[in-house]
């Protein structure tokens, strides 16, 4: 497939139905393309997908089951005080859509999937279930040993699923192809933010999303063929205010949420929306051993995010604020899931700092199941008429 | 003769259960509970005994060669002509308790025009309500305040134009008074309203008239009562004639279908799913949390806002084969929901089905936390009567559970009631 | 500098305002208002009404009007020259009402907003309820009609309350129960009233706190703010609270959005008129 | 305080002595010159905060203290107003609330800054952000303490070895640094000692819940059983003397057939349903709920909660021949860092060995850490014993979340449901 000829729209066009596919049919072809083929599923926010698929599986992102699924038997396993994701992720297990999959990655974000990945191994025994525990200690020889340790055990894990060995070059290959995925991911990042009107949300968003379900090398591709035929739209740019999102690390919001801040007069210059595949920010060394590749890079360069310790208090919120002025930003919309803790108790300290920092913010709750807009619009709205108005 | 009762105190309707000593029902009663709890369970219990009386007739026609196969329609006039008796006795106590509230400075000068705003609006109520009680007319509720609050503002609205008087002003000695109306003790004269009913009935014969009175002069002896529901705290029992709601549905739905294992009950503003075993003992319950968003109080809100009656929602959203999605289930918002959804061009019964495909799944996702639907199955409760819930429920149970059998009875809404009853009995007789 | 005539029209969820404007740069001269209760109304198509019937009054020709400055849930009328979101419309038209005041509180049917402005009505910081009605104007008027008590007398039975109930729930549907059960045992309307007001005054203080509104004046807007129960629930919410805030309204605070709107109107007229001039 | 005093044992009387004391030398580090540390109950490193003579505050317990006093409620409220939200754990929101009203401890002195931060991160996420919050405030030096979670439902060498390591090269320099003290291992084995004693009598008592009528009730009382252990005081030699007679009160009832002592003063002999109670208690309504168990005749025979600060009765000890590996296997082994399955085949065997009517669990709404699959726990448990399972829902120390009504309804149905279950059998002539 050649970039030329592919227009935004066809490329949207397959993301959103990836996007809006609760049967997974891209990765049901996929594994029943060749014989012996393995899907692996992982939650938000970050595992190391090149291990994944250095062990020859499909790294599927599941991501919840947002606004079009009913939740019949998820509203079983939780309490209305807790957040929709676990709960549409356990509807998405018990009817039957991933019966296909052979392992669940459920990584370290809070208690809730935490204790989703014990439930996952009593509801399914025959799949694959692994809780992964990044260290909150970045030290390379306390954190960074742990961390090397279990990355291997991560690895093992899969060798038994696939009943094949992986070997360090096999990861490194497969470093080298996600490396090229975060450049590339950032720098559609980096066209939104200079031209926000090209590229709007609702598509980048769609792109990154089909992206944590599809084969690298064929994303690498689209991301490339994105950037090429949005640069060639001809869309007029609009009298909107710039905006960073934050706060979404993890339950993603409805589409018609971004729609609904666009709407509302903001462009989206940058967001944490699903986080994976720009968790690490610089590129993998591929030289030396691969595992303490990973594992330093996750030290030393990994995004600040809610589900992470930062050791030093002047630090707090410093990455936010580098990401503000990087994408040119001129305000911060602090959206969270409701009920999710790590990002509700991190928003009193990451705003406290972009207030410090001259920052205009606003704060508001959201679940993938949202319906009603209209509060949406009116603060973003709000926000957009205050930056307009007098800044 | 000896009678036992289960009252069941819910938070919108207060049902009444009359069995004998055999286990057989012989009355159901029900109001909408108010204000007043105590009154709320006389005046259920008292329909009740009302209706025991109409099975003793039933019983005592039966005996009478001249009306066979006639004994239904009699009952069924008998019924209508009582129920209008009583319509039009309250009315008029409604209509003097709305003239002593004329008062205060919001009417200064203009009681006059008030007071005659009432007379036509209450003298066309009382034209209308023949045609309310004509035969073969489905009423739009069960409960005077229903039946009387929407012909008034209908009545009301058109009136007041004419005397180019505000409506709001009547509304309000309405609102005021209507409460005080419901909350009177019933009027104790039963017999003598059931002569009057008689006497307008078309079928006055002597040979009825006789087992009519016999049936009448049967003493009816209150045995037992058991209390139940949502305010059984509130009931003016002791606390062993007090039993769980869990319990007395589980064991009512049993009575019902002894073969029944998962009982859904969806009242006002609670939502149960209850699994009981062989014997309808229950063995695992579930309840909606502390948020009402679902149960039928939500329909009630719908129905307020479009103006409609609890019994038309049903109907209407019958009509749709396309059910629009609704998210919020807060029973509050669904109201600005809907006049979104009718801003965006959406048909009203596309909406309604989505609405109550919305209920049904909040109902879905109770039972499955009480562990699923086993066959049989029973839907009880007041939305248990909406034709458009039970179609999205028996829907979700086939694609969820397969085919298993959903029993429904007219009148479910006694299962508590009707447990409650059953336990009185237990009480006595073992 | 010249004269013009600005309107503004704030569609809410229970009621339409529309109000029109005549400005001279600092100077504002209001010339007509009206409101319209949607009860089962197409609000668009009574908004029309309503909007012509206020012309009407005031004497203004529809062509003569220089901006059409739409609030509230308007995004889509087809009549408006630009659209405000609610909080920039009520900032600025509560500074209207009371030139004193630096922040407002909105209370309307399902919404409760908080907004903190400074002396032009720029807006500085807001925040607003949703998701869950407890707590809203519409549930304080179903408990009102329960009670069989006209709205307007809600305010002064409130305030002859001795004893308010405290209304432990916090969901309105539970809550709508929890009142029937008071009414069983005997508690005034006056006290249940009161009590309502006061867990609702707790939730909007709170609101104002969030938003960093701890001093000075408040001008509340919206249909409650006609409540003078609702208000001085707040005003001790304020002193129990130890916060400096005295909350007051005004007579035509329901207005509020469709004056920010008209206000806000004319500023962008000029802007875009200066601009246009630039270009 | 309108309410009669709780008529109390002597060994909560003694234990009352103890948290004033200790509350005495947190308030008093000015004239002291001591050291105080802020800590969390799940993995608490008490022994070695003694050996550098570091008092120990733990704002977990000051939250509950809190909620008994009833003032939970307002700082909770406070927090709120000050941004934070309404969905997360109360108990953060009650310390900090506190703080904004003058951080008053219950001595009627007001709490010192801490002087460091202990951050045990061990079976609980906002632990992590609780922390971040109180450094923003103090700006005191901050150690953290990773405690990776048991997610295979066993803990690893590499785990070990990763706490080991943070303790020896984060933690103890750290503390030593904060206290000027010299860290001396052989102090820590002494205190290592006093706390398997200790340990060995609360899990004797706890045990005694297997009996009938049990002399424990092992949440209402299990409460203050684990006081000691949990907090401030394991290793201390108070903390042995306390065992010492709560073990000879227990023996006491034993030998009289009698039940715990309720508040009321009275014993709790006639007891219809045992039950196991799984997730923390409410705290602001405490003697209200526990009345809805004893009114019934409900005695709680063994619970999760009391299990929060390590699995004592499963075998753990702290190992004075192993100190620094035994600590990270207490932190390893603490309740909530246990993964789901483990925790359902412990309370499945609970539910057998204690011989008890079912599982009783009682959510709580700020919690994500025990109540995020409890739903699923009832079942599984439901499922393996054969008994049924109840749920009710209220909160820590957040009374808008303690629904009296509603929680009795719940409980009132269980229990007769349990009862009629009994005479299930017996009297199906009935239900004709
Ligand atoms: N005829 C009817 N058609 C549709 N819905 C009804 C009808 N009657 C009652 N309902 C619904 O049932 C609810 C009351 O159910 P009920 O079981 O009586 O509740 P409760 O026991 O809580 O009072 C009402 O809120 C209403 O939504
Ligand atoms: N005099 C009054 N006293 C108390 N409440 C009033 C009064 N007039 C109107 N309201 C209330 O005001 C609300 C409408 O307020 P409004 O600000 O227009 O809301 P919205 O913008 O959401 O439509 C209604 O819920 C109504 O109950
Ligand atoms: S949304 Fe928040 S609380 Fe929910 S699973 Fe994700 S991180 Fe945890
Ligand atoms: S969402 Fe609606 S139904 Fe639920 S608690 Fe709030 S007001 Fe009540
Ligand atoms: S979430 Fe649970 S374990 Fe964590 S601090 Fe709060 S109550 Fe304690």
């Amino acid at each position: 497939m050649s970039g030329k000829n592919r227009t935004v729209a066809d490329i949207v066009a397959v993301c959103q139905e990836m996007y809006e596919d609760l049967n997974f049919n891209y990765a049901r072809k996929w594994k029943a393309a060749q014989a012996g083929r393995k899907v692996i599923g992982f939650l938000p926010v970050y595992s190391p997908l090149e291990i994944i698929h250095a062990a020859g599986c499909l790294p599927l992102g599941i991501f919840g089951g947002g606004d079009a699924m009913e939740v019949i038997h998820g509203d079983a396993y939780y309490q209305s005080y807790i957040c929709r994701i676990p709960r549409s992720t356990i509807e998405l297990g018990v009817t039957n859509r991933l019966d296909f999959v052979d392992g669940m990655v459920f990584p370290f974000v809070c208690d809730v999937i935490r204790n989703l990945s014990g439930m996952w191994k009593i509801m399914f025994p025959n799949v694959w279930s692994k809780f992964f525990d990044t260290p909150q200690n970045f030290d390379s020889s306390i954190g960074g040993t742990y961390y090397v340790q279990e990355l291997k055990e991560f690895k093992e894990g899969l060798e038994h699923v696939t009943g094949r060995t992986i070997s360090d070059d096999d990861i490194r290959r497969s470093t080298k192809l996600y490396n090229e995925n975060r450049r590339l991911v950032r720098e559609v990042y980096a066209f939104r933010a200079k031209q926000p009107w090209l590229a709007p949300t609702s598509e980048v968003y769609v792109l990154m999303r089909a992206g944590l379900m599809m084969d690298v090398e064929e994303h690498n591709q689209m991301l490339k063929d994105y950037m090429a035929a949005a640069a060639a739209e001809d869309r007029p740019k609009r009298d909107n205010v710039r905006i960073a999102i934050f706060g979404s690390f993890c339950e993603q919001p409805p589409l018609n949420l971004i729609k609904s801040i666009e709407m509302a007069g903001c462009y989206i210059v940058d967001d944490d929306y699903s986080l994976n595949n720009r968790f690490l920010t610089v590129d993998v060394p591929t030289d030396g051993d691969p595992l303490e590749a990973l594992s330093e890079t996750y030290l030393k360069h990994s995004v600040e995010t809610s589900c992470k310790y930062v050791p030093v208090e002047e630090d707090k919120g410093k990455f936010h604020i580098a990401a503000v002025k990087a994408s040119g930003a001129e305000g911060v919309i602090y959206a969270t899931p409701s009920f999710c803790d790590p990002a509700l108790l991190d928003r009193p300290m990451v705003c406290h700092r972009l207030s410090d920092a001259g920052i205009p913010y606003i704060a508001f709750k959201y679940a993938e199941n949202s319906g009603q807009m209209q509060p949406i619009r009116e603060q973003a709205g709000t926000f957009a008429d205050s930056i307009k108005l007098w800044s | 003769m000896r009678c036992f009762i289960g009252i069941d105190l819910g938070s919108t309707t207060t049902k009444a259960v009359v069995m004998d000593e055999n286990l057989q029902i012989l009355g159901r009663g029900i109001t909408n509970s108010r204000s007043n709890y105590d009154t709320a369970a006389a005046v259920s219990k008292q329909e009740a005994l009302i209706d025991t009386r109409l099975t003793l007739f039933r019983r005592g026609l039966a005996a009478v060669p001249e009306v066979a196969g006639k004994v239904d329609d009699i009952i069924a006039d008998l019924e209508r002509n009582f129920r209008h008796v009583q319509f039009l006795e309250q009315l008029d106590d409604l209509e003097r308790t709305c003239v002593t509230n004329i008062k205060g400075p919001r009417f200064a000068g203009r009681e006059r025009a008030v007071i005659e705003a009432l007379e036509g609006t209450f003298s066309r109520l009382r034209e209308s309500s023949a045609a309310q009680y004509a035969p073969g007319v489905k009423r739009k509720s069960d409960f005077f305040r229903d039946l009387a609050g929407a012909e008034f503002m209908s009545h009301g609205e058109a009136v007041c134009k004419e005397a180019n008087l505000g409506f709001d002003l009547i509304l309000n000695v309405y609102d005021k008074s209507i409460i005080e109306v419901e909350n009177r003790p019933p009027a104790g004269d039963m017999e003598g309203k059931f002569v009057r009913a008689l006497e307008k009935g078309t079928m006055t014969g002597s040979s009825i008239l006789k087992p009519v009175q016999a049936a009448l002069a049967i003493p009816l002896e209150e045995t037992y009562v058991v209390g139940t529901g949502y305010g059984r705290v509130r009931l003016p029992f002791p606390k062993e004639h007090i039993r769980s709601e869990i319990l007395c549905h589980g064991l009512g739905a049993h009575m019902m279908y002894p073969e029944t294992r998962t009982v859904l009950d969806i009242g006002g503003q609670d939502t149960k799913g209850i699994q009981v075993d062989p014997v309808g003992i229950v063995e695992n319950f579930q309840m909606n949390d502390r948020c009402a968003a679902g149960c039928g109080r939500y329909l009630g809100y719908i129905a307020d806002e479009m103006n409609m009656g609890l019994h038309e929602l049903g109907p209407l959203a019958m009509k749709s084969n396309k059910s629009v999605r609704i998210n919020s289930t807060c029973t509050v918002f669904a109201g600005a929901e809907l006049r979104d959804r009718l801003a965006l061009g959406e048909k009203r019964e596309d909406i309604l089905a989505g609405l109550h495909r919305a209920i049904i799944l909040r109902a879905m996702s109770i039972l499955s936390r009480a562990g699923g639907v086993k066959d049989q199955f029973t839907f009880t409760g007041g939305v248990a009567k909406n034709e458009a819930a039970v179609r999205e429920l028996r829907k979700l149970i086939k694609e969820n559970y397969g085919d298993v059998q959903i029993n429904i009875d007219p009148d479910s809404i006694y299962t508590g009631a009707l447990g409650g009853a059953t336990f009185a009995v237990r009480a006595v007789v073992n | 500098m010249s004269e013009l005539i600005t309107t503004g029209v704030d569609i809410g969820s229970g009621c339409i305002k529309t109000v029109v404007f005549k400005v001279n740069g600092d100077k504002t001269e209001w010339l007509g208002k009206e409101t319209a209760r949607i009860r089962n109304r197409d609000p668009f198509q009574l908004t029309t009404e309503a909007y012509d019937s206020m012309l009407k009054n005031a004497g203004v020709n529809a062509k003569d009007v220089a901006y059409v400055a739409s609030t509230g849930d308007a995004e889509n009328l087809k009549f408006a020259t630009g659209h405000f979101y609610s909080m920039t419309t009520h900032g600025r038209g509560g500074l209207y009402l009371n030139p004193e005041a630096r922040a407002v509180l909105d209370i309307g049917a399902l919404n409760g907003r908080a907004i903190r402005m400074d002396g032009s009505g720029k807006v500085l910081s807001y925040k607003m309820t949703s998701q869950c009605a407890s707590g809203s104007g519409q549930f304080l008027e179903n408990i009102a009609r329960y009670l069989g008590i006209a709205q307007d007398e809600i305010g002064s039975l409130s305030m002859k309350a001795d004893d308010p109930e405290k209304v432990s729930s916090i969901c309105a549907v539970l809550a709508e129960t929890d009142v029937i059960n008071m009414v069983s045992r005997g508690i005034t309307a006056s006290n249940i009233l009161k009590g309502i007001h006061v867990s609702m005054a707790v939730r909007l203080a709170k609101l104002l706190k969030s938003i960093g509104a701890v001093e000075g004046i408040v001008q509340v807007t919206g249909g409650l703010a006609l409540d003078t129960g609702l208000v001085a629930a707040l005003n001790e919410a304020a002193e129990q609270e130890k916060v400096n805030l005295v909350a007051v309204a005004n007579p035509d605070s329901i207005y509020a959005g469709a004056i920010g709107a008209a206000l806000w109107g004319a500023y962008r007229h000029e802007k875009l008129a200066r601009l246009g001039q630039a270009a | 305080m309108s309410k009669p005093e709780a008529i109390k044992e002597a060994s909560m009387e003694m234990q009352k002595q103890m948290i004033a004391r200790n509350y005495d030398a947190i308030t008093s580090k000015h004239e002291t010159g001591r050291k105080v540390s802020s800590t969390f109950v799940p993995g608490n490193l008490n022994e070695l905060l003694m050996c550098f003579d570091i008092v120990n505050n733990l704002p977990e317990i000051n939250a509950i203290q809190a909620g008994m006093r009833k003032a939970s409620g307002g700082y909770i409220m406070e927090a709120e107003k000050t941004g934070h939200s309404e969905d997360v754990c109360t108990y953060v929101k009650c310390d900090i609330g506190q703080m904004t009203k003058g951080n008053i401890a219950p001595n009627g002195k007001p709490y010192p800054n801490p002087d460091v931060l202990m951050l045990s991160y061990t079976g609980c996420y906002t632990f992590m952000k609780w922390f971040e919050l109180l450094r923003e405030e103090y700006k005191c030096p901050t150690l953290m303490l990773h405690v990776p979670y048991e997610g295979d439902g066993h803990s690893t060498q590499n785990m070990r070895d990763y706490i080991v390591k943070q303790l020896k090269e984060v933690v103890i320099p750290g503390l030593e640094q904060v206290s000027g003290v010299k860290f001396d291992i052989d102090r820590l084995r002494q205190y290592l000692r006093a706390s398997a004693k200790a340990e060995d009598d609360l899990v004797w008592c706890l045990e005694q819940g297997k009996k009938k009528p049990s002399p424990i009730d092992a949440y209402f009382g299990g409460v203050y059983y684990i006081g000691p252990i949990f907090t401030a005081f394991r290793g201390t030699e108070d903390a042995v003397k306390y065992y010492e007679m709560l073990r000879a009160e227990v023996q006491g009832r034993i030998e009289n057939h009698q039940g715990p002592l309720t508040p009321e003063g009275t014993y709790f002999n006639d007891q219809k349903y045992r039950l196991i109670v799984e997730g923390p208690p409410n705290w602001t309504n405490f003697r209200e709920f526990w009345k809805m168990f004893y009114d019934e005749g409900a005695i709680v025979v063994a619970s999760s909660y009391t299990k929060v600060g390590g699995l004592y009765d499963r075998g753990f000890r702290h190992d004075p021949d192993n100190p620094l590996e035994s600590l990270a296997d207490y932190c390893l082994g603490c309740y909530t860092n246990l993964n789901l399955p483990t925790r359902v085949d412990l309370l499945a065997e609970y539910v057998e060995e204690y011989e008890a009517d079912g599982l009783l669990i009682n959510s709580i709404k700020s919690c994500n850490s025990f109540s995020a699959g409890q739903l699923m726990i009832m079942k599984e448990v439901e499922r393996k014993t054969g008994r049924p399972g109840a749920f009710i829902e209220t909160d820590l120390v957040d009374p808008r979340y303690f629904s009296a009504a509603n929680v009795k309804n719940r409980l009132e149905s269980y229990f007769q449901m349990i009862e009629q279950k009994r005479r299930g059998g017996g009297s199906k002539t009935v239900a004709a």
